[in-house]
Parts: structure tokens; C-alpha cells; sequence
């Protein structure tokens, strides 16, 4: 009997390594982005301190969300520094006119509809509410996408068990809901999706 | 504040050329396939054509746009639903099928008395480049799930946001005009209100002339039809005898 | 130690117990799900910001107002536009899915030449030496463009032949040209000071004329009134859609409408329901019961009813003279809510000139794709789409709606005269040309479209009447420069003419005219585009509210 | 293959007298033909989607949820068995209590089967059991149905342990001993889940409001459907049971049951019949002149259209209800086993025409004035993946059959007989 145990122990202990440990690491695919931004570093040359001073909110409510290459030529017209993805930059997308595929991290799917306006102008809710401090850091986080669903690792967040330790962890609907819940703000199904 | 949005349909006014079917496809980013025939098309507006069945002079004819009732009592499609894919939103009154949380079980079509449901029984394909026409407001349902008129909640949503914008919290009625109402060209359907009493669309549903389709059923829905000819307000009842098909 | 089979199953035991205890199968199930709702095959919408832009529709002569949605520099939608003066915010049914058309699979994008591949270069070389050869006859669909004074002057240089082939609505108004020397083109209908309309077989609600016009007036004045402002009497030998809609159906023999129209027109006349304007019609009254099908008290009373209310006026579906000379003795011709003489004539003529001893016709892709010249001549066919076997010996591709500078005269029929145009939204696939282009690359004497366009931006400011119809209307006098004028038109502004001066036009009928039966005009409908938007499903084979067109969506 | 027979006869019960290997295989293989050509075109449906059945917009439902109602109902002799051996301590009705586990548990299975394909996504179906709509009967059905098959996967594994070869895994034994002691409260739990997935199956069409032929008023949260769906399940179950046996009897050329356990099932089940005979009929004239008025249409009407009609409607209740309900109770033809069986397949015939008619007639009859009648054919998909379930069913029992002890004999030791 004792030995059953053990082996069973055995076995238990194998599965549970291999679920908790290794099954991330398989579903989820580690992209880099195309360029080093660091946000910190352009907070400080380009003197915004604000979010909204690159990520725009126009008056109609319409959020620009990454900024234009064209916003990027403001300063980047020529190359600032001597750093490999500067070149990238400004030889492979300002010159070549082309938008820079950024991994975007908190990107829903098409069939969600989130509006920027609503949450910032009428709940006056902080960019930190949903998108960390990420803002304020100088790292370029790596960009994970889950291999079956397609979506960033944000949406559903770090800790596979979804068991949070920062609040701020995942983008998933119950996220929404567990916030809209505490405000006592009831939305219908299309409210959110179209 | 909670609004109760409904429409009146003049079936004296409407001529059945169609407009409000292709405008509410287009706006919806509802496919058109080879493969689907009237029985497997999807035609969330879909304009019908009635008769007085006579064949010479007297021959009277109309035209029934049929769209989602958005049935506000005993809403048969809600209760229905194994999952909560469709509700009646508290806010607007409107019946909303969620087609990312249905499984495609067809409970609900055989529950709507008005055959307003329809299927996905293809993948939406379009031919190649055309996705570009697609209208952004609006996500592309999946092969396998039930979709309806959800009375362009997309442009809701641009109403809201809009509104939200100028800090605002109600929306500009002008704002919010389903693709059928806009298309319109003899003004046959309008959009309103129906919670407010000003609303001329409201206070028309109140008309002698006013009906809801199998009203005895106990639906309510909150689509209204309203016409002169006593042989089309016989629509009204279910087993409407003087009405005949094409 | 050694392992033994009983060991393998304790420790699969333990090993599922593991796995149930893990993410593994409920992330599974969670992630399958959410694949199924972003299934990677299912297209979806563009990320993008939306605009707005207003332009004019160009699909048929009407030339209704549009106004476009469009996301990423593409447009994902179409919608009347309000502000335009004729179609007052409507759109045909095939109008509100015909973006998609520029995506359509019948879309021609390479020249062809008998069915096999061909370029431009054989094509122009193909023309030239056509020309060369002798008389070019060219077939314009929309009479009245920039595009059509390119035809009209390149084919007089070539002392050949321009012919402009007329819908319905403006042939009706044909036979008042020798009675009023006034070109049909400048003649319309004001059915909006109409309060009797008499349709000889005119679908007037069913694709008649500018969509949003008639159906419009229709339905403010008409719909569901037992005793309406405007009284709709349709006379129709098979029983359509307009008629069950109007507010008297008479159903006649087939080809009866000039016998009927004599008939009434005696009626009047005899019973002195109007002066006596003009000749009396050939046929008793006998005649034309017998011929029509319905009885002489039927006639007689049709006629009184017709003059109950006025200004009545009759609208023949083609030109049929014993119709328009109906209209002559009601004395709806030259008065209000009649025929009338729009208020700025145009010096373009309609030649009729026919294409049997032309060397090359050349047809624009604003002709219908059924029209087949009678001629034995090299034919040059220019058309976005492929509308199926066609007698054309060359196939040249041009810019699709919303891709093309354009500007859309007076809509066919329209008592008031309107000009606006239709600025390119979107860049045409490459190794496409307009008719107009590819002779203006021949003849580099020639004035381009755009050229054109300009002038007669001049010649309205200088012409200093009418108004500009945008969000808000303009006076043309408080318009600066014709560069302003024309920015306006090309951001779907409409240039609108002063009202009719009916009283202007003049008309004098000699002798009642001959009889003859009506007969099917040569396009059938104002659509000229050979192919239909993939939408136009929903209407033909989705429902069962149309019949479908075989051909027509291939 | 000698060896491969030698090997067979090692799982065959020693007492047991069993067809040479060869015949047994030559009397699968049509069955798993069957059965191949359904998974074939099951497949189709889920890779290509449902537009490879012949259903349509209004024709949302088709020939599986006709055909899953019916099994259903036929299978509900599995749990009605149970419940009167058990509860009502019928102890004479334990010799066909195994071959009612296996039936039930082949209805179920084969039901559940055909729905995951009817749905349009499968992947997705398990948000029933996530985001439960509580007023809908459909939920109702899924958490029965599934929670059942689980309950009669139970039964079932005691009778599989009883095989030749797994009893000689000791601990298989014990096991088996627990689930014994287990085996009434599974059946008084199945009975609980069974009379409401019967009934909710029921209440699946009388709550469409949408539907005037379908509707009915009821009792509380149930419409009169629910409670006639329980009484023609339990109704036709016993009938059912009769066939199978006896069909089983007539294949093999053995007499498995004794001649009272039909009679004795075959007056359960007449008496039953004519119970839900009288229900149904009170309900038809409630509904032909309270329930159907009130929704304002003129119930004859729907009577018009064929080829259904007022004929199925009488074929419904009396040919296929009441005689059979008469037969079955009546002694003198109650005592010929051929009028037994044929009163019993009528008894089959009269479920299945209800639940034809709940289903198809309700959908093909117009609600809207200007409605058509319509009809539709299924597509050989639909036919083939419902005769693979019918493929496996059969070799499903076939399985069974050689290898487990469905039938106790009369004589014997009485714990063969008591593992149920």
C-alpha cells in the first residue's frame, strides 16, 4: 500500500509539474516587438508627462491609440542616436512610409467594442486602471500570444491559475465585469460586443 | 432614462423595393452567398409580400417589412436561450443575440412566431478583396450561430461614444438611426422611442390605424405596423384568413 | 526494483488526478472556445479611423446623392444624401450595396480582344487605324456629361456619328421636340405641381426616374388617402407592383395605351372637359373601347376623373405620340405641373444618327450591357465589369463608380435643372481607362474631362443663377471663383438651376398622330452597369420579393 | 484464429451458450458498416457545417430532434424498470432489468451523440453547464440528460464487471460489490433526473408561446406537454423493452424470460397507454377550444394542411393509443404472445408519431397569416449519422450480450439474478 501511494504521489506530482509549469510555456509564443521603445525615455526628451499627449483622445470620443509614424517623424525625421533599431526606424518605416506593426498587448478581439471616451471622459477612470504603470517603465515587454486563441497573454493575464497577486493582472471579460460590478454600472451583452 | 426603442412601420407607404434589406446587409456585414436560397439566406430585414389574392382590377397588394419584433413581454426567443445568449437590454428595450455565446442549438428560431432568426449556416465569405467594404461597427458572425436584427447597436455605439466624447451622457437622437429607417425612401419605417411619450413615433403607436403582428399571442413587441386598408390590419390576427401570400 | 504492471496503472491514476488538478484541460476547453468565436478564416473589419464624404451616385443617369462611409481609406458604406435637391436622401435598392461593387469578381481588369488577352497599346493601335479608315460612331448612355462632349466632339472631327441612347423617362418626352423645337433633354415633367398623374404604363414606384423623386412625392401626398392630394391613375396591361400601389388601377390589352389615349382625348374634347387646343384623335370612341379592352362608359369616366383634379398630366413608358399629344389637348404641355422647359438650355444635341456604316462604334461604359449596335463594325466596349458573352470585339476596363471624376447632369425627366459631380473616393485598379481618357490620349487636341468640368464650373458662376445645395445652400452669386464652385460640386455639393418658367414653352400640334402600339424602349432600366451588387442576393434569390435575374449577378 | 476463438470463449460466462466467433463477427459486420458510414457523415456535419443537412431557417429543427425525442422516450424503459424493481419492489421484472440498463444506456449515449452534432458549435456547447439559463427548458434537458448518462454509465459498469475475465481482477470484484450496494439509490436517482428531462423534453415545445400548435397551458412552470411526455415515455418503455427482448429471443433461438414477465410488462405498459391516452385527449380538447383561441388562431386550421392533419392526428390517439392500450390490457389478446408484440410495437408506433408531431408538424404549420406550409426532406447526412447510432446500438447490445450476463436465468443462484 505504501508503495501504491508513492507511486501514485509519484504520478500526481509529474502531472501537476507538467500542467502548472510547463503548459504555459508551450501555449503561450514569445514575440518581440519590431523596435526597442522605451516610453520612460521619450516621457522625458519629449517633456509629456500624459498618456494622452501620444495617445490621443479627439473631441468626437475617437482614441487614436498608438501614434501614427508620422507623429514618430516629428523627431525621427533623421536618425536620433546610433542604435540599430534606430536605423530600423527610420530607413524600413518612416522612409518606406510604412506603419510599424507593433504587437499591441492589450489588443480584444474584433467582436469586443471598448470605447477609450466613455471610460475616460464619463467614468474619469486613470490609463493604470487597465494598463499597469507600463507607461512609466523603460523595459520592452516581449509580446505573448496564446497559440489557440490568438490572443495576447494580457487578456487573460500572467498567472495561469488567474489567481491574481497585482491587480492588475488580465483584460479577460470578467475583468470588465468585476469592475463594472463595484461601480454598480450594469451593461448588456452589446454593450461591449457588436 | 432608460429608453424603449421601438419602430412604426407604414405598410400604406411602403413599396416594397427593398431598400432597407440591402442597407440593413450592408450595414451589418451580413454575407451574400451563392450556396443560400430564401429558406437558408440570411435577411435580418426581409420585405414580404402580401395580397388581397385577387387577380384582376380589385388585386390589392402590400408589402411587410419583417424584421426582429423586439417582443418586450414573454420575449420568446430570451427565455428560450440554454446559455443567456439573448436578452432584452434593460437600457434600450432592444432583444440582443450574442453570437460569440450562442451554440447554435436553433432553440430560439423555432420559438420566434415571426421567423425574424436566421442562421449561419455557411461561413461568410466574401470575394477576394471585398472584406475591405466591410462596415467596422459591426463584428462578422461565425459559421453555426443564430443572428437577428439587433437594431444597428453598432451605430449605438457610435452615438454613445460621440456623446461620451462631448461629455455627454445621453445620446443625440439624431445620432442613433438604424440602416432601414435611414434607407427608407417613402418614410415607411421610423424609429423612436416608445418610453417617451413626446416622441411622435411613440404617440403614433397609439393610432386606430396602429397593429402588432399575432398581437394575441402576447409578445409585444415593440415594432408597430399601422395601415388604412382593413385587410392588412386582418395581420394582426393569427389566422388572418383575407391575407394571402405573394 | 522491478515495475510492474499494477505500478503503471497506480501511476496513471495519480497522473490523471494530476491533470484534472491542473490548467491543462480547463484552459483547454476555455481557448477552444474562444478559437471558435475568432475563427482565423472569417474576415473582419478594418481597424481604422471613419470619414465621411459626399459625392454623387453613377450607376445610372440619376445621379443620386451619396454619401459614403469610409474606414482606412476604403468605403464600407452607402447612404442617400440628404441635402441632394432630386433624390432627397433615397437610393435605389442596388444603390446602397453598389461599393462592393468595385470588388466584384466580374471585375475586368486586363483589356480583351475576342475573349483572348489583349493590351491597350493593340487596342489604341487597333482604334486609330479604325479611324483611319473611315466614320467612328460613338454610343453614350448618359447624355450631357463632360464625358459625353468629349464623344460628341471627337466624333465630329471624325465626321462620324454621336448617339446617345435614352432610358424611358426622357423618350417619353421625344415626341414634344418637333411640337415645342425644344430638345427633350431640356424638357421634364413637374410632377411636383402635379396633382393628377396618369401613367401609361410608367412604373413610376418602381423604378422610375430618380428613386427618392416620385416615391417621395408619392408617398407625402398619396399614401393610404382614399381621397388623396395627388391622384395616381395607372393604366397597365399586366398587373405591377405601381398599380397595386395606385389610387385607380385600369387594366387595358396589351399595346391599347395610344388607343385609349385617343380615346379619352376624344372624350374630352366632345364633352368640352377642356378647350379646344388641339386636332381630334383619329379613332372613335367605339374604336378605342374595343381596341383597349375596356368599355366606352369605362373611357368616359376615366377622362372626367382626369380632370377632376388638376393639373393632370399623362407619362407614357416610351414614345408613344398619341400619349404626349393626350397631354396637348389636356394642356399640360407648357403650364405648371405639366410638361415644362427646364430653365437653362444645354446646345448639345441628341443625333440619332445610326451606326450601319460606321467603321467602329465605340460604346461607353454607360450603356447597358444588353444594347447591341446594328452594325456590322468593329466594336470598341467599355466596361468595368463583365456582363457575360457579349458581340463586343473588344473588351476595355474602366474606373468603377467612386473611382472616376465624373459630373452627373440633369437627372432624365427632372423639371429642374441640376448639375453636380462625382470626384474619384478611391484609385482605380491599374491598367484601367475611361472612354473619354483613352481618346483624349488619341486626339491630345482634345479637352480632358476635368478641363470640361472646370468651364462649366465657369460658365454657372458667370451664368450667376441657381444655388448650391450642400449642408447648407449657397447662392452661385455669393460663390467667389469657379476653383470654389467646383471644390464644393466635387465634395457632393448640387448646383440647382432657377424653377421652370412652364409659360416659356410653346407648342403647337397640326393633326392628331398616327396610331401605333406602344413598344418596349431600347434600355429597359436606367441600371447600366452589367453586373449587380452581390447584395442585390437578398433581393432575388435570398427572398422571394423580387424575381430573380438570371444573368444579371453571375 | 483458432486462438483468436479459443481466447473468445475465455470471456464468454461458462454457463453460457454462444455462437462460434465467425458467425458472431459476420453478424457485426452489416451493423459496422452502419455504423462507419454514420461517423463518415457525423464527420461532414462538423467539418463542413449544418448547411450539409437539408434544415433551413424555419426548418431549424429536423429529423435528429425528432429521432433523439424519440429514443429518448424509448429508452425511459431503462430508468421505469428500475424504478419499479427497486422502488416498488417488482422483484419479478429483475430478469430483463440488465438488458433495460444497456437499452437506456444506448438510447442515451446514441441521443447525446446525434446532439453534439446538431449543434452549430460543439466546442462551445459545454457554456450550458458555464452560463446556465435557468428558465429554459433546454437547460433542463442538458443537466438531466447528462447527468443520467452518467448515472446509467454506473449501472452499467457492474454489469460489465460481471464478465468472465474482469472478475478475476479482485479488486474489479470488490469494486464491483460497492457499486452493487449503490445500484437502488442510482436507480432512485435516475428516476428523479429521468421524469424531468422526460418531461422538460416535453415542456421544450408546449412553452412556445411562438408556436400556437405547440403551446399549452399548464401547472406552475410546466405546460401540460411536460407531464403527457412522462406518461408516453414510461408508457412506451415497457413496450419497447418487450420487442428488444423478444427480438433478442427471436436472433439468438434461446427463451431468455419467462412468459408472465412480458404479460406482466405488457399490462404496465396498456395500462400506462391508456392513462396517457385519457391525458392526451383532455389536452387536445382543452387546447382546440381554450389555449388556441386565446392566441387567436382557428386551431381546425391547422388541421388543413396535409399530408398531416386531422387523419394523424386520429392515428395518434386511437389507432396507435387506445388500441394498443386496450390490447395490452385486455387478457385474452394479452395472453397471445403475438398480439402482445404487435400491441406493443403500435404502443413504440403511437410515441413516435407524438413526437413526430410535436416537432416536424409544428414547425412545417405558418404562424404568420401570410405564412406557407412547408416541407422538408433531410439530407442522406442527417439519414446515415442517425443509422450509425442505430450501428452502434446494435453492437453495442451485440458486445453485451456475448459477453455479460444480460439475461439471469430462471434458475441459478439468486446474486447472478440480483446484480442489476
Amino acid at each position: 500500500m505504501a508503495r501504491n501511494s508513492l507511486v501514485f504521489g509519484f504520478g500526481l506530482l509529474v502531472a501537476l509539474l507538467a500542467g502548472w509549469v510547463g503548459f504555459p510555456r508551450v501555449l503561450y509564443s514569445r514575440q518581440n516587438q519590431p523596435l526597442a521603445f522605451h516610453h520612460k525615455t521619450h516621457a522625458e526628451k519629449s517633456g509629456s508627462a500624459q498618456c494622452n499627449d501620444c495617445h490621443t483622445l479627439a473631441e468626437d470620443g475617437k482614441f487614436a491609440g498608438i501614434p501614427s509614424t508620422e507623429t514618430c517623424a516629428g523627431c525621427h525625421s533623421e536618425q536620433v542616436g546610433t542604435s540599430k533599431d534606430e536605423a530600423v526606424l527610420v530607413n524600413s518605416f518612416l522612409k518606406a512610409g510604412k506603419p510599424v506593426p507593433w504587437k499591441v498587448y492589450a489588443r480584444q478581439p474584433a467582436n469586443v467594442w471598448f470605447s477609450h471616451a466613455i471610460h475616460i471622459r464619463r467614468a474619469n477612470l486613470e490609463c493604470k486602471q487597465c494598463h499597469f504603470s507600463y507607461g512609466e517603465t523603460d523595459e520592452v515587454r516581449v509580446y505573448e500570444q496564446n497559440r489557440i486563441s490568438g490572443y495576447s497573454r494580457d487578456i487573460w493575464g500572467h498567472s495561469i491559475s488567474r489567481i491574481r497577486f497585482t491587480r492588475h493582472d488580465g483584460m479577460k471579460m470578467n475583468d470588465c465585469e468585476d469592475c463594472h460590478r463595484q461601480r454598480h454600472i450594469e451593461v448588456s451583452c452589446l454593450g461591449c460586443h457588436k | 432614462m432608460s429608453a424603449r426603442y421601438g419602430m412604426v412601420i407604414d405598410l400604406d407607404r411602403c413599396t416594397g423595393c427593398g431598400s432597407c434589406m440591402v442597407a440593413c446587409a450592408s450595414e451589418n456585414n451580413v454575407p451574400s452567398l451563392p450556396q443560400a436560397s430564401d429558406r437558408t439566406g440570411l435577411t435580418p430585414m426581409l420585405v414580404r409580400r402580401i395580397s388581397n389574392g385577387k387577380q384582376d382590377e380589385s388585386r390589392r397588394e402590400a408589402f411587410v417589412p419583417i424584421l426582429c419584433m423586439q417582443c418586450e413581454h414573454e420575449t420568446p426567443c430570451v427565455s428560450v436561450c440554454p446559455q443567456q445568449a439573448v436578452e432584452v437590454d434593460k437600457a434600450t428595450g432592444i432583444v440582443m443575440q450574442m453570437p460569440q455565446r450562442c451554440l447554435g442549438c436553433r432553440y430560439c428560431m423555432t420559438a420566434c412566431p415571426y421567423h425574424a432568426r436566421y442562421f449561419n449556416w455557411w461561413d461568410p465569405a466574401w470575394p477576394a478583396g471585398m472584406e475591405k467594404s466591410l462596415s467596422p461597427g459591426v463584428a462578422v458572425r461565425m459559421r453555426g450561430v443564430v443572428e437577428k436584427c439587433n437594431l444597428c447597436h453598432g451605430r449605438l455605439h457610435s452615438a454613445q461614444e460621440k456623446a461620451a466624447g462631448a461629455g455627454k451622457r445621453e445620446i443625440d437622437p439624431a445620432d442613433y438611426v438604424p440602416a432601414c429607417v435611414e434607407a427608407c425612401p417613402t418614410g415607411a419605417i421610423r424609429f423612436g422611442n416608445l418610453a417617451d411619450d413626446n416622441d411622435p413615433v411613440s404617440q403614433e403607436t397609439h393610432s386606430p390605424e396602429a397593429f402588432r403582428l399575432l398581437a394575441r399571442i402576447g409578445t409585444e413587441p415593440k415594432v408597430f405596423y399601422k395601415s388604412k386598408e382593413p385587410w392588412v390590419r386582418a395581420l394582426a390576427d393569427g389566422s388572418g384568413a383575407e391575407v394571402k401570400r405573394g | 526494483m522491478k515495475v510492474t504492471r499494477r505500478d503503471w496503472l497506480v501511476w496513471g491514476a495519480g497522473a490523471t488526478a494530476g491533470v484534472v488538478l491542473s490548467p491543462v484541460p480547463w484552459k483547454l476547453l476555455g481557448d477552444t472556445s474562444i478559437w471558435t468565436q475568432n475563427w482565423p478564416w472569417i474576415p473582419q473589419p478594418a481597424r481604422g479611423p471613419l470619414e465621411v464624404k459626399a459625392s454623387a451616385c453613377t450607376l445610372c443617369p440619376n445621379g443620386c446623392g451619396l454619401r459614403v462611409r469610409m474606414a482606412g481609406g476604403w468605403p464600407v458604406g452607402l447612404a442617400g444624401l440628404r441635402s441632394h435637391p432630386v433624390s432627397q436622401g433615397a437610393l435605389c435598392p442596388l444603390g446602397f450595396g453598389a461599393h462592393q461593387l468595385i470588388w466584384h469578381p466580374a471585375r475586368l481588369r486586363a483589356v480583351r480582344h475576342r475573349g483572348g488577352a489583349s493590351s491597350w497599346d493593340e487596342a489604341r493601335a487597333a482604334f486609330v487605324k479604325a479611324c483611319s479608315e473611315g466614320p467612328v460612331g460613338i454610343v453614350d448612355g448618359f447624355p450631357g456629361r463632360a464625358a459625353s462632349s468629349v464623344f460628341e466632339s471627337f466624333a465630329q472631327k471624325r465626321n462620324g456619328a454621336y448617339r446617345a441612347v435614352l432610358g424611358p423617362e426622357s423618350q417619353a418626352l421625344t415626341p414634344y421636340e418637333a411640337w415645342t423645337r425644344v430638345p427633350a433633354r431640356n424638357l421634364g415633367f413637374d410632377l411636383e405641381n402635379a396633382r393628377t398623374i396618369v401613367s401609361f404604363g410608367a412604373p413610376l414606384l418602381d423604378g422610375w426616374g430618380t428613386p427618392g423623386r416620385f416615391s417621395h412625392l408619392w408617398a407625402e401626398r398619396a399614401a393610404g388617402q382614399s381621397d388623396p392630394q395627388l391622384r395616381l391613375i395607372h393604366v397597365e396591361t399586366s398587373l405591377s407592383t405601381t398599380g397595386s400601389r395606385a389610387w385607380r388601377r385600369i387594366v387595358i390589352r396589351p399595346g391599347s395605351e395610344a388607343a385609349l389615349a385617343s380615346g379619352i382625348a376624344r372624350v374630352l374634347i366632345e364633352d368640352k372637359l377642356v378647350p379646344a387646343r388641339g386636332p381630334m384623335p383619329l379613332l372613335t370612341l367605339s374604336q378605342a373601347a374595343e381596341q383597349s379592352g375596356i368599355s366606352a362608359d369605362a373611357i368616359r369616366e376615366l377622362a372626367h376623373t382626369m380632370v377632376a383634379s388638376q393639373p393632370v398630366i399623362a407619362i407614357a413608358n416610351d414614345d408613344n405620340p398619341a400619349i404626349a399629344a393626350l397631354n396637348v389637348i389636356l394642356g399640360a404641355v407648357g403650364s405648371r405641373g405639366g410638361i415644362v422647359q427646364r430653365s437653362k438650355p444645354k446646345h448639345s444635341t441628341i443625333s440619332t444618327a445610326d451606326l450601319r456604316d460606321m467603321r467602329a462604334v465605340l460604346i461607353d461604359s454607360s450603356m447597358p450591357w444588353e444594347f447591341v449596335p446594328e452594325t456590322r463594325a468593329e466594336v470598341f466596349r467599355f466596361a468595368a465589369w463583365d456582363g457575360g458573352p457579349t458581340r463586343a470585339d473588344w473588351l476595355l476596363p474602366t474606373p468603377a463608380l467612386l473611382e472616376d471624376l465624373t459630373d452627373m447632369p440633369t437627372a432624365p425627366a427632372s423639371a429642374i435643372e441640376t448639375y453636380a459631380i462625382a470626384a474619384p473616393l478611391v484609385a482605380p485598379p491599374t491598367g484601367t481607362l475611361s472612354a473619354a481618357q483613352f481618346l483624349a490620349e488619341i486626339d491630345p487636341a482634345a479637352a480632358p474631362v476635368e478641363k470640361i468640368i472646370r468651364a462649366r464650373c465657369d460658365e454657372l458662376l458667370r451664368g450667376r443663377a441657381g444655388t448650391v445645395h450642400a449642408q447648407e445652400s449657397t447662392p452661385v452669386t455669393n460663390i467667389a471663383t469657379a476653383e470654389k464652385l467646383e471644390e464644393q460640386l466635387r465634395n457632393g455639393g448640387v448646383w440647382v438651376g432657377e424653377p421652370p418658367r412652364a409659360a416659356a414653352l410653346r407648342c403647337d400640334l397640326k393633326e392628331w398622330p398616327a396610331e401605333r402600339p406602344s413598344k418596349p424602349s431600347a434600355r429597359s432600366s436606367a441600371w447600366a452597369a452589367p453586373v449587380l451588387p452581390p447584395l442585390a442576393t437578398k433581393l432575388y434569390e435570398e427572398s422571394n420579393l423580387l424575381q430573380p435575374v438570371p444573368r444579371r449577378n453571375s | 484464429m483458432a486462438s483468436a476463438a479459443l481466447a473468445d470463449r475465455r470471456w464468454i460466462a461458462r454457463s453460457e451458450e454462444r455462437s462460434s466467433l465467425g458467425r458472431f463477427l459476420l453478424w457485426l459486420a452489416p451493423w459496422a458498416l452502419l455504423l462507419a458510414a454514420g461517423v463518415y457523415a457525423g464527420g461532414l456535419c462538423l467539418w463542413f457545417g449544418l448547411n450539409q443537412t437539408n434544415m433551413d431557417n424555419r426548418f431549424a429543427f429536423g429529423l435528429w430532434i425528432f429521432l433523439d425525442l424519440s429514443i429518448i422516450a424509448l429508452g425511459a424503459g431503462a430508468f421505469f424498470t428500475g424504478f419499479l424493481v427497486y422502488i416498488l419492489k417488482r422483484a419479478e421484472l429483475k430478469p430483463i432489468l440488465n438488458t433495460a440498463v444497456v437499452v437506456g444506456f444506448i438510447c442515451y449515449s446514441g441521443a447525446v451523440t446525434i446532439l453534439g452534432i446538431d449543434v452549430g458549435q460543439p466546442l462551445r456547447s459545454w457554456f450550458t453547464f458555464w452560463h446556465p439559463n435557468t428558465h429554459s427548458m433546454l437547460t433542463e434537458v442538458t443537466f438531466c440528460i447528462t447527468c443520467y448518462l452518467a448515472v446509467l454509465s454506473l449501472e452499467y459498469v457492474p454489469i460489465l464487471l460481471r464478465n468472465r475475465e474482469l472478475r478475476k481482477l479482485p479488486s474489479f470484484l470488490i469494486f464491483e460489490h460497492q457499486l452493487h450496494k449503490l445500484v437502488p439509490v442510482l436507480a432512485a436517482v435516475g428516476t428523479f433526473l429521468s421524469f424531468f428531462h422526460q418531461g422538460s423534453l416535453g415542456g421544450l415545445y408546449g412553452v412556445l408561446r411562438g408556436r400556437p400548435f405547440a403551446f399549452r397551458e399548464g401547472f406552475l412552470i410546466w405546460p401540460s406537454t411536460f407531464f403527457l411526455f412522462i406518461l408516453s415515455a414510461i408508457a412506451a418503455g415497457p413496450s419497447f423493452l418487450m420487442l428488444i427482448t423478444a427480438a433478442v429471443e427471436k436472433v439468438t433461438g434461446k427463451h431468455l424470460v419467462a412468459e408472465d414477465v412480458y404479460r406482466r410488462l405488457g399490462l404496465i405498459s396498456g395500462t400506462l397507454l391508456g392513462v396517457y391516452v385519457a391525458a392526451k385527449s383532455i389536452d387536445t380538447l382543452i387546447w382546440l377550444n381554450v389555449t388556441s383561441a386565446a392566441a387567436g388562431v382557428a386551431p381546425w386550421r391547422y388541421y388543413e394542411y396535409k399530408p398531416f392533419g386531422t387523419p394523424l392526428l386520429f392515428i395518434e390517439i386511437v389507432l396507435l393509443g387506445l388500441l394498443p392500450a386496450f390490447l395490452l390490457t385486455f387478457r385474452k389478446t394479452a395472453s397471445r404472445r403475438g398480439w402482445l408484440l404487435s400491441a406493443a410495437a403500435l404502443a413504440c408506433g403511437g410515441v413516435l408519431i407524438n413526437r413526430f408531431v410535436m416537432t416536424v408538424q409544428t414547425l412545417a404549420l405558418p404562424t404568420l397569416p401570410f405564412d406557407e406550409f412547408l416541407t422538408y426532406t433531410p439530407s442522406w447526412q442527417e439519414v446515415a449519422s442517425f443509422g450509425g447510432v442505430i450501428g452502434y446500438g446494435v453492437i453495442l447490445y451485440s458486445l453485451s450480450y456475448r459477453y455479460l450476463p444480460l439475461f439471469a436465468k430462471p434458475k441459478g443462484d439468486q446474486s447472478h439474478v440480483s446484480l442489476g
